[in-house]
């Protein structure tokens, strides 16, 4: 091939990796083999940087069914039942086309929930932005909220919650993580590994066409200027179609019709087909004359590599066709039934009666490249100071108007400008909607609900990898704890650089050990996970960006705990210990704009024994009220209580340091609680059992929140503020 | 002066509601359509006379607001009123 | 006695079908049946239920495609007879489409989709729908659409108020008819509409999703037991 | 043969995203611009040579499937491939 380099460089191949093809094959390769190398060989499918790290974070716990490496992990919950979720990226193609790019992100995730067997029953999404103030960023952001809505609306699975913030960081790369959630009976989960060989491999769904051809090794490279030349079609989504697609897979899984099932996501038809394939230990032979097409003279490499939208790869029983087939006509889809197993572990490709591509399957999987990146510590965190930032702010002549300010920063203030775009009702299980540090989502036919939330504050995690991302593990198990469940497992997303930078190396490997060591302290098992590398735009990279989602479960729904204020008299008592910690706080933004210094410290046995705590306490009902303590600290957590209760509070405070500082530091592992009076005495015991320090703060009353001296504002006035949206 | 603007998904990007619109057809008996794309029409009023002036603006009004064009072609045509 | 049976339409695309099953069944006690849209009759049922969702993906407009469906003509012929029908949402939209009650949706006015608790005052008690609820009560139930922005002529506005066929409007925690109560921009602030004969009921709320008190609301359970009282 | 099928909200009828539109270019300094209407495009290609029934079969899809009358008027032209 003459201009072999330019082909390679096109398909993010490096030379080493073509001679170690040429040297695995014994010949060169054919031009569709090189691109089902280039795709399955690229960071996005081999996770070729990241595997070597992420086998630290732990994935087992005795009601583990599935964890990480099938299309979603499963956790048992009882009765009967699992529950199967993930979160997925979507960054890249939302920052070129925002409604599309957002929508088709929802769209993966829900088929990696339903291939499983699981029906979706809530989507979240984890967004951050640029500052949202010029009208690029507004188009973006509107477009990622819209294609959110756009997809899971019409699908008809609730969006329950997630996070936005912003950040310039973000400002030319945006990141867009998308949660789904799912429930399927235990002994029915489906997987996609193959078995028996000489059963039929079908092709169900949307027709394919050059949708996102480039998308696993754009997904793999930064954006530069050839980003640009690169010109994949752009993937339009069809939520209409996937909702016929679910409905379709839902109703075959009822039966014993298939062995296995995989959704055609990155990589589409190769990734789907090869990873079935090597899973089951078998080989595949497929004719792409029988994949649908939408566009007439697509290539073989085309066909392959597209990524168009809406389809699935079935392995079906022997015998069995005719099922298959009647279940996709009756939902009005494609079905075609495009090759079957051998026993041979390589894939074939024929079209036009000729073999466009015969590879052996471990070589394609197994013998992947896999690297040890260069990591060293940026100097930037090598010469933080332990010096207090907050010494350069001096104190707020009028805090009243650094409350509102901090309230009705577009990071802190109300998102319902955001969720009121989805459709957090449908199904008619959402019993704490969107507004809470979790939501809550019952399973009908049981007192049992799911508690579900998202957490990851990139500026920690920028000022210190390893604290920050062992925080975003602690919040999530607060928030689940704040309504009164019990976490039982996360999954990742994690949003980083570009991993040749031993910098950005440095802030993935730290991030990694920071959930490692969190989620085992908390044991909290990771049953799933995504990494997206090259988040950067002409070199420079985001924040390191860890998500947490996490999942929790409630075993009786009228135990829950809600974040407003209840009862006028109720006693505000703050649970956990408050440090002088505005590094990387909003506060600190708020005041300069500057993020020196270190983020708060993270203590994860600190954050069991505070959920041990709140979670006993509210067995024996002596909760009325918790939210949890983080963006904006005790002062933002007092006024989101009395804005969500509507119900005004008295505070009084023994300052221990300056108040400003104290108000809004954001120590870790606090909650701040409602109780009534009565029940003084034996909450106080019971945290000195666990060891967590407990403060008085004042009472629930009036309609005014008041804070000896400093602050009376009255319940109108902070509403405006959180509502007024950016 | 009116322009009219004629906006309809680019060859090549799927287009679910061409898709689902074409169906539909077929199903009420249309069967000679081969083919459906469903896009915006978009039919601007403009006070001005000089139609070179308002073919440029209305040009550049495509360019930087109403069209879409990762996803979107798009053509126009302008009138007297 | 046997119980009265319901059926909900499924369109391709609907995805109210499962929470409206679910409330019939669970809070009006009835038979439910799901009724699938390739279906040409409905002589077996009392009621018949048109829920919410996007059928054909509301791909063209909300609710033009599903109009031809097979069950249409069916759902028709039943209403003629004085069959009831309830539609929600995404039903509504449906049934305006192929002019079983009059009028049409519009985007709301915000052009975005819209998922929030509202408040509608009870306009009508003497439905076969509500006639649980005090005339001028107000409720508090969700909405969640995109295109509930309802519009009629001048002429056919006259003609359903003069007609007393505005069963639900927008209005304020209080009972007021504001435009800040209004979420979607519809004209008289209509958020249901009956035909002419009564029996036929259509609405952007979502009553299925306020029958429960772990929900928030249990304002749209009497709408389920309205029916369910007619029916005897 | 190519069927070109304009659809825009009634005269009388509001139309939220013309006024949308509009506002936003005034924003961008368009400001010669009086009035804004959007609609959709339809572009349905036909397997027919004779120009008279497929002017009759886009006549009928509009009557019946592609315009809501309550709310929009259309036009259409038809041409050669
Ligand atoms: N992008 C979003 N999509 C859906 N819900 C969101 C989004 N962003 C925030 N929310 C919801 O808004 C509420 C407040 O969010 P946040 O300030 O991040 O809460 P917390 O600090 O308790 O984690 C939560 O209920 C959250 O689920
Ligand atoms: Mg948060």
């Amino acid at each position: 091939m003459e201009n072999l380099d330019t082909l390679l460089k096109e398909l993010n191949l490096t030379p080493t990796e073509y001679t170690r093809i040429t040297g695995e094959l014994g010949r060169q390769p054919s031009l569709t083999e090189l691109w089902i190398f280039s795709a399955m060989w690229s960071e996005h499918c081999s996770y070729k940087s990241s595997r070597p790290y992420l086998g630290r974070m732990p994935s087992t716990g005795k009601d583990v069914l599935i964890g990480p490496g099938e299309n979603a992990g499963a956790v048992s919950i009882g009765d009967g039942l699992a529950v199967i979720f993930k979160m997925e990226s979507h960054n890249h193609p939302s920052f070129i086309e925002p409604y599309n790019g957002a929508a088709t992100g929802v769209g993966g995730i829900l088929r990696d929930i339903f291939t499983m067997g699981a029906r979706p029953v809530a989507i979240l999404d984890s967004l951050r932005f640029g500052e949202p103030d010029d009208s690029r960023m507004r188009y973006l952001i509107d477009g990622v909220v819209a294609g959110i809505a756009g997809y899971g609306n019409c699908m008809g699975i609730p969006t329950v919650g997630g996070e936005i913030y912003f950040d310039s960081t973000y400002r030319e790369n945006i990141i867009v993580n998308a949660m789904a959630v799912g429930i399927a009976p235990a002994d029915r989960i489906f997987l996609a590994k193959a078995s028996g060989a000489g059963n039929p491999v079908f092709y169900v769904g949307s027709r394919t066409g050059r949708d996102g051809i480039h998308g696993a090794t754009m997904a793999s490279a930064s954006f530069t200027e050839e980003t640009a030349v690169l010109k994949p079609t752009v993937q339009v989504g069809d939520p209409f179609m996937e909702k016929l697609l679910m409905e379709a897979c839902l109703e075959l899984m009822k039966a014993d019709h298939i062995v296995a099932i995989q959704d055609m996501g990155a990589a589409g038809l190769t990734s789907s087909a090869v990873e079935m394939a090597a899973k089951g230990g078998l080989g595949i032979a497929i004719n792409l004359d029988r994949v649908p097409q939408r566009e007439e003279g697509m290539m073989p490499h085309e066909i392959m590599l597209s990524e168009s939208q809406e389809r699935m790869l079935i392995i079906a029983k022997k015998g069995h066709e005719k099922a298959v087939e009647r279940v996709f006509k009756k939902w009005g889809l494609d079905v075609s039934r495009i090759g079957i197993l051998t026993q041979q572990k390589q894939i074939i490709v024929r079209a036009n009666g000729a073999v466009h591509a015969r590879l052996p399957l471990d070589t394609l999987v197994d013998k992947a490249p896999v690297y040890t990146r260069h990591a060293s510590m940026p100097a930037y965190r090598a010469e933080a100071s332990e010096e207090r930032p907050s010494d350069q702010i001096p104190e707020p002549a009028d805090y009243h108007k650094t409350l509102l300010g901090l309230l009705s920063s577009p990071t802190i203030g109300s998102k319902a400008w955001v969720y009121e775009q989805y459709d957090h009702s449908v199904g008619t299980d959402t019993v704490i909607k969107p507004g809470a540090g979790a939501a809550l989502v019952r399973i009908k036919g049981s007192k049992k609900g799911l508690a579900i939330t998202t957490d990851g504050n990139a500026r920690y995690t920028y000022l210190d990898p390893y604290t920050g991302a062992g925080i975003a593990v602690c919040e999530a198990a607060r928030n689940i704890a704040c309504v009164g469940a019990r976490p039982i497992a996360l999954t990742d997303c994690l949003n980083f650089g570009s991993p040749e930078d031993p910098e950005v190396m440095w802030q993935f490997i730290e991030s990694v050990n920071g959930i490692a060591a969190a989620s085992l302290a908390l044991g909290i098992p990771v049953i799933s996970g995504n990494v997206s590398f090259y988040n950067e735009t002409e070199g420079k990279s985001i924040y390191p960006t860890p998500v947490i989602g996490m999942v929790g479960l409630i075993d009786d729904i009228a135990t829950r705990i809600t974040p407003g204020f209840k009862d006028s008299g109720d006693l505000i008592v703050l649970l956990g210990t408050t440090l002088d910690e505005c590094g990387g706080s909003e506060y600190l933004k708020l005041a300069g704009g500057q993020i020196p210094g270190r983020p708060p410290k993270v203590s994860p046995a600190r954050e069991a024994r505070l959920i041990g705590l709140v979670h006993e306490m509210n067995k024996g009902r002596m909760i009325t009220s918790a939210t949890d303590c983080s963006e904006g600290g005790v002062g933002i957590a007092l006024a989101e209580a009395a804005i969500a209760g509507n119900r005004g509070a008295e505070i009084r405070i023994a300052w221990q340091f300056r108040p400003d500082r104290e108000l809004f530091s954001e120590s870790q592992h606090r909650i701040l609680v409602t109780t009534a009076g009565r029940s003084l005495e034996k909450f106080k015991n019971m945290a000195h059992k666990y060891s967590v320090p407990f403060q008085v703060l004042g009472r629930v009353q009036g309609t005014h929140l008041r804070l000896d001296g400093l602050l009376d504002i009255p319940l109108e006035e902070l509403r405006a503020a959180y509502k007024k949206g950016p | 002066m009116i322009a009219r603007v004629f906006i309809k998904p680019k060859k090549g990007v799927l287009d679910p509601q061409g898709k689902a619109v074409h169906s539909a057809l077929g199903k009420l008996g249309f069967n000679q359509v081969r083919d459906v794309r469903v896009g915006k029409y978009v039919e601007i009023r403009l006070d001005t006379g000089d139609r070179d002036a308002a073919r440029s603006g209305v040009q550049k009004m495509c360019d930087t607001l109403l069209v879409n064009k990762v996803i979107e072609d798009f053509t126009f045509d302008i009138a007297d009123d | 006695m046997t119980r009265a049976r319901a059926g909900v339409i499924v369109f391709p695309g609907t995805n109210c079908d499962r929470d409206t099953y679910h409330v019939v069944e669970s809070t009006a006690g009835m038979e439910v049946d799901y009724l699938w849209y390739e279906r040409k009759t409905l002589r077996d049922y009392q009621i018949v239920l048109v829920p919410g969702g996007f059928s054909y993906g509301d791909y063209l407009r909300a609710g033009a495609l599903a109009r031809f469906s097979p069950v249409m003509e069916a759902l028709r012929e039943y209403a003629d007879r004085g069959g009831l029908v309830l539609g929600i949402c995404n039903g509504f939209q449906v049934l305006l489409e192929a002019s079983m009650l009059p009028g049409a949706m519009q985007k709301n006015k915000t052009l975005r989709f819209i998922c929030r608790e509202i408040h509608v005052r009870v306009e009508r008690s003497d439905t076969p729908f509500t006639l649980l609820y005090r005339k001028g009560e107000v409720l508090s139930i969700p909405i969640a659409h995109a295109e509930g922005n309802y519009y009629a002529s001048d002429e056919t506005l006259r003609h359903i108020e003069d007609n007393g066929q505005v069963v639900f409007r927008y209005v304020d925690e209080k009972g007021g008819v504001t435009a800040a109560a209004n979420p979607n921009g519809s004209v008289n602030s209509i958020a249901g509409l009956c035909s002419a004969g009564r029996n036929i009921l259509a609405m952007m709320p979502h009553p299925e999703r306020a029958a429960d008190r772990l929900l928030g609301s249990e304002d749209g359970t009497r709408l389920f037991l309205s029916i369910k009282k007619a029916l005897r």
